[in-house]
């Protein structure tokens, strides 16, 4: 629990740090607000209406694939933890996980999935 | 306990006596004692952030053949200082079509999610909070960071910087698989995930169990904070300045402070996942040393990181993707495979027999690698047409301007 | 200490609370966001009755890990569903798709 | 009241506070981001509990990874950034009845039970260790963790298969 109390103190201070930079840089700094220095930045051109972006399946894919590998790491965690006191065949199990997760990431090779086009 | 071998403790413990003295309840006297430590590395990392801008410039000028800054001060080392407190009196423009709060929050959850790292690090024996999930909490607190820049890039309300912010992500994400990987091979031969108990198990750094991990990890590491040869965040010729162009003044100066923090961090989670964090000749005795050998460890990590800075070139999105996935990924795994099923058959062999028999799997691994590259380049170069690309193919020559048929020139 | 009925009454609230959007979100993203909350309070409530139950065990944690990855899987598959359904109609609004309704 | 008690209440009302704004708000970012407040509460709860590593795997996995999928859905399936108009369909208020009733339903069971106010033993100190070696022990958990893993696959193959289609290759 002690720990969880020191992470908790310097996790509100590195949160407090940044937030103290930009109170500093809001007070010490002018204020001239106009409306075309607050407009959106496009290169000198004006904008046309709203922000209006379409993004490539790409990006969907790759997180995808992370959010796979992000959860079947979870599981080993505490299996490599562990790892000392198994037996052998349970390193075997843990073998034949990681097996199936090369399974996951071939497949997604395979379809292209991880391919930038 | 007397100062000199339990310097923080001996501290700790009179100003425990101290603040009891004067009536506060034991609860809170540690609630301060714990506000005093984390406020004192915190600041310490956060101020280090100052020398460490004027460093990179040096040296990166230096690398270019300039003096880089010289005009501030001794060898230009106030010149940070004189940044400082430009920036700070800058006028912080948030745009009229932003979201505020959002906005707001991006750059100071990015920089928390760096700095809080520091909370587990342990900084020289019995010194450092002592979790037993202190590596898994190091990458939990990089989510903060990858958030932080998506905030950013949406808040903006601006093309650029959300198409920026999203790849940014997209590439934090995909060497976040390999980071974690290689991760796992230190965890794993100490057998725990508290970073004070892996520098304890190092009694031969790791770097030499598993010196492919340890290269994993560092590369990935660098791409995740988006350094060169990696910063394609903030490629100005595609998407101008990258997830932060809305930003200005001490706003904008915090990305800044994250990012060279964020650099030398991860040479301080190297230093200890695999260089031996705070060993080093007389720690047992002087435990104060501790701090200066995990400074020197991980400033020399931070320094290849400048290094790879001043002389590669930025790569391409699509090969970026590619290293991570194809290459980096299923390695680490590999490499996470021959550690788990050899150290079960070598760990009754003393230190330095398992650590050497690691250090061979690792060489056989490599050469094998090296061996499938080497196969997979010829492949790729016969399929391709032979169309003189100088530089492609180190073996292939330029045509000699007399001696050669049409054939071979075309 | 706190008692393990504060816990279970949190973890009532929070499902209740995702059980109200999953009832009453138009954008399907926000459904699955409501059946998120419904399942970390599950996670609440199996990781409490672990806690106050059978601490020694770790029956509890690995239940919570496996529901994880439960809810992994599930956001993967619901998502992509959401990214097939949105390039058919345009549209991932739970109320336009309306094309098995009589 | 203790001081442990203090931080589960304000966490308590900050948890709940910001899962409410993620079933209401219109914007779909915002909720997104509600939701992540949510999901960090809930993990302060995890390490109330001494359930050290399902707290920091919670920031990982949920945070690190399903949050920011769904952030990446919500900008992939729209046109416009914004969201414009209400986001709630006309059927709310039978949502809220229905959820209440909930609600009230399993306050009055968990009444019902005589519950310990304090827990009978500590967690062990190697109780992630335990936690691995029940995962992969026959007498413990070794199916569902290799059937989570073929779940994940099966999971990845058919996102992949529904969200990828010929043409954009």
């Amino acid at each position: 629990m002690n720990a969880w109390i020191y992470i908790a103190i310097f996790i509100f201070l590195s949160l407090f740090f940044p937030a103290l930079l930009a109170v500093a840089g809001w007070f010490l700094g002018p204020r001239r607000p106009n409306p075309i220095k607050e407009d959106t930045y496009e290169c000198g051109l004006e904008t046309v209406g709203e922000t209006w972006v379409q993004f490539k399946i790409q990006y969907y894919l790759f997180a995808l694939v992370f959010l796979v590998f992000d959860v079947e790491l979870v599981f080993l965690y505490p299996w490599a933890v562990a790892y000392h006191k198994l037996p052998l065949y349970a390193v075997g199990e843990g073998v034949l996980f990681i097996a199936l997760l090369a399974a996951a990431l071939i497949y997604a090779w395979r379809k292209g999935a991880l391919e930038w086009s | 306990m007397g100062i000199l071998s339990q310097p923080v403790g001996a501290i700790a413990a009179w100003l425990q006596a101290l603040l009891e003295g004067w009536g506060l309840a034991p609860g809170l006297t540690k609630v301060i004692l714990y506000l005093i430590g984390a406020g004192l590395v915190a600041t310490l990392v956060q101020v280090w952030v100052i020398f460490l801008i004027w460093f990179e410039r040096k040296i990166i000028g230096r690398f270019q053949d300039r003096l880089g800054p010289n005009r501030v001060g001794p060898y230009g080392l106030l010149q940070p200082f004189a940044d400082l407190i430009k920036i700070i009196t800058k006028e912080v423009i948030i745009p009229a079509k932003a979201d505020k709060p959002v906005y707001l929050l991006g750059p100071i959850v990015m920089d928390a999610g760096v700095l809080a790292i520091w909370a587990v690090i342990p900084l020289m024996p019995m010194v450092g909070m002592d979790t037993n999930i202190a590596a898994l909490y190091t990458i939990a607190v990089g989510a903060f960071a990858t958030l932080g820049i998506l905030m950013s890039g949406w808040a903006s309300n601006n093309k650029f910087a959300l198409v920026s912010a999203i790849r940014t992500v997209a590439q934090m994400v995909a060497y976040e698989v390999p980071t974690v990987l290689a991760l796992l091979v230190p965890v794993l031969l100490a057998g725990t995930m508290s970073l004070q108990g892996i520098v304890k198990a190092q009694h031969v750094w790791f770097v030499i169990f598993a010196p492919l991990a340890f290269l994993i990890y560092f590369i990935a590491s660098v791409a995740e904070v988006g350094r060169t040869p990696f910063d394609l965040l903030e490629a100005e010729s595609e998407i101008v300045a990258g997830f932060h162009i809305e930003y200005s003044g001490m706003v904008f100066a915090i990305f800044y402070v994250a990012d060279f923090l964020h650099a030398f961090t991860i040479g301080a989670l190297a230093a200890v996942l695999f260089l031996g964090g705070w060993r080093g000749p007389g720690v047992e005795a002087f435990p104060l040393l501790g701090i200066v050998y995990l400074w020197i460890k991980a400033f020399a990590v931070y320094f290849l990181v400048v290094w790879a800075r001043g002389s590669l070139p930025r790569v391409r999105i699509d090969q970026m993707m590619n290293f991570s996935w194809k290459f980096l990924t299923p390695l680490a795994l590999i490499l996470l495979v021959v550690a788990a099923v050899l150290d079960h058959f070598v760990i009754g062999l003393g230190v330095w027999g398992r650590a050497l028999s690691h250090l061979a799997a690792n060489a056989v691994v490599a050469w094998l690698v090296l061996q499938y590259l080497e196969h997979y380049d010829r492949a790729r170069a016969r399929q391709r047409p032979m169309v003189a690309q100088p530089g492609q193919y180190p073996e292939a020559r330029p045509p000699a301007p007399v001696e050669t048929s049409p054939e071979t020139a075309s | 200490m706190i008692p393990l009925n504060w816990y279970l009454l949190v973890s009532a609230a929070l499902f209740a609370l995702g059980l109200f959007g999953v009832l009453s979100r138009k954008n399907a993203v926000a459904i699955l966001m409501g059946v998120e909350l419904m399942l970390n309070a599950v996670n609440i409530n199996l990781l409490a009755f672990w806690r106050y139950r059978a601490p020694t065990e770790s029956t509890g944690l690995a239940f919570a890990v496996i529901v994880f990855a439960v809810a992994a899987a599930e956001v993967a598959v619901g998502l992509a569903l959401f990214i097939a359904v949105y390039r058919r109609f345009k549209s991932v609004a739970a109320d336009e798709i309306n094309l098995l309704k009589w | 009241m203790t001081v442990m008690q203090i931080v589960f209440l304000i966490t308590a009302v900050v948890t709940l506070f910001a899962a409410f704004r993620v079933v209401t708000t219109p914007n779909m970012v915002h909720a997104a981001l509600w939701l992540i407040v949510t999901l960090f509460g809930a993990a302060v709860f995890y390490a109330l509990l001494q359930a050290n590593f399902l707290a920091v795997a919670q920031v990982v996995v949920y945070i690190g990874a399903i949050a920011i999928l769904m952030m990446f859905v919500i900008m992939l399936t729209r046109r416009e950034m914004r969201d414009r108009g209400p986001q709630t369909g006309k059927q709310w208020p039978w949502a809220a009845v229905i959820a209440a009733a909930f609600f009230g339903g399993l306050v009055w069971l968990s009444q019902q039970a005589a519950l310990p106010a304090a827990p009978q033993a500590d967690v062990p100190k190697d109780s992630i260790a335990q936690l691995g070696q029940a995962l992969v022990s026959p007498n413990g958990f070794v199916i569902p963790f290799e059937v989570a893993s073929v779940l994940l696959l099966a999971a990845l193959i058919g996102a992949v298969y529904l969200a990828w289609t010929r043409h954009q290759s």
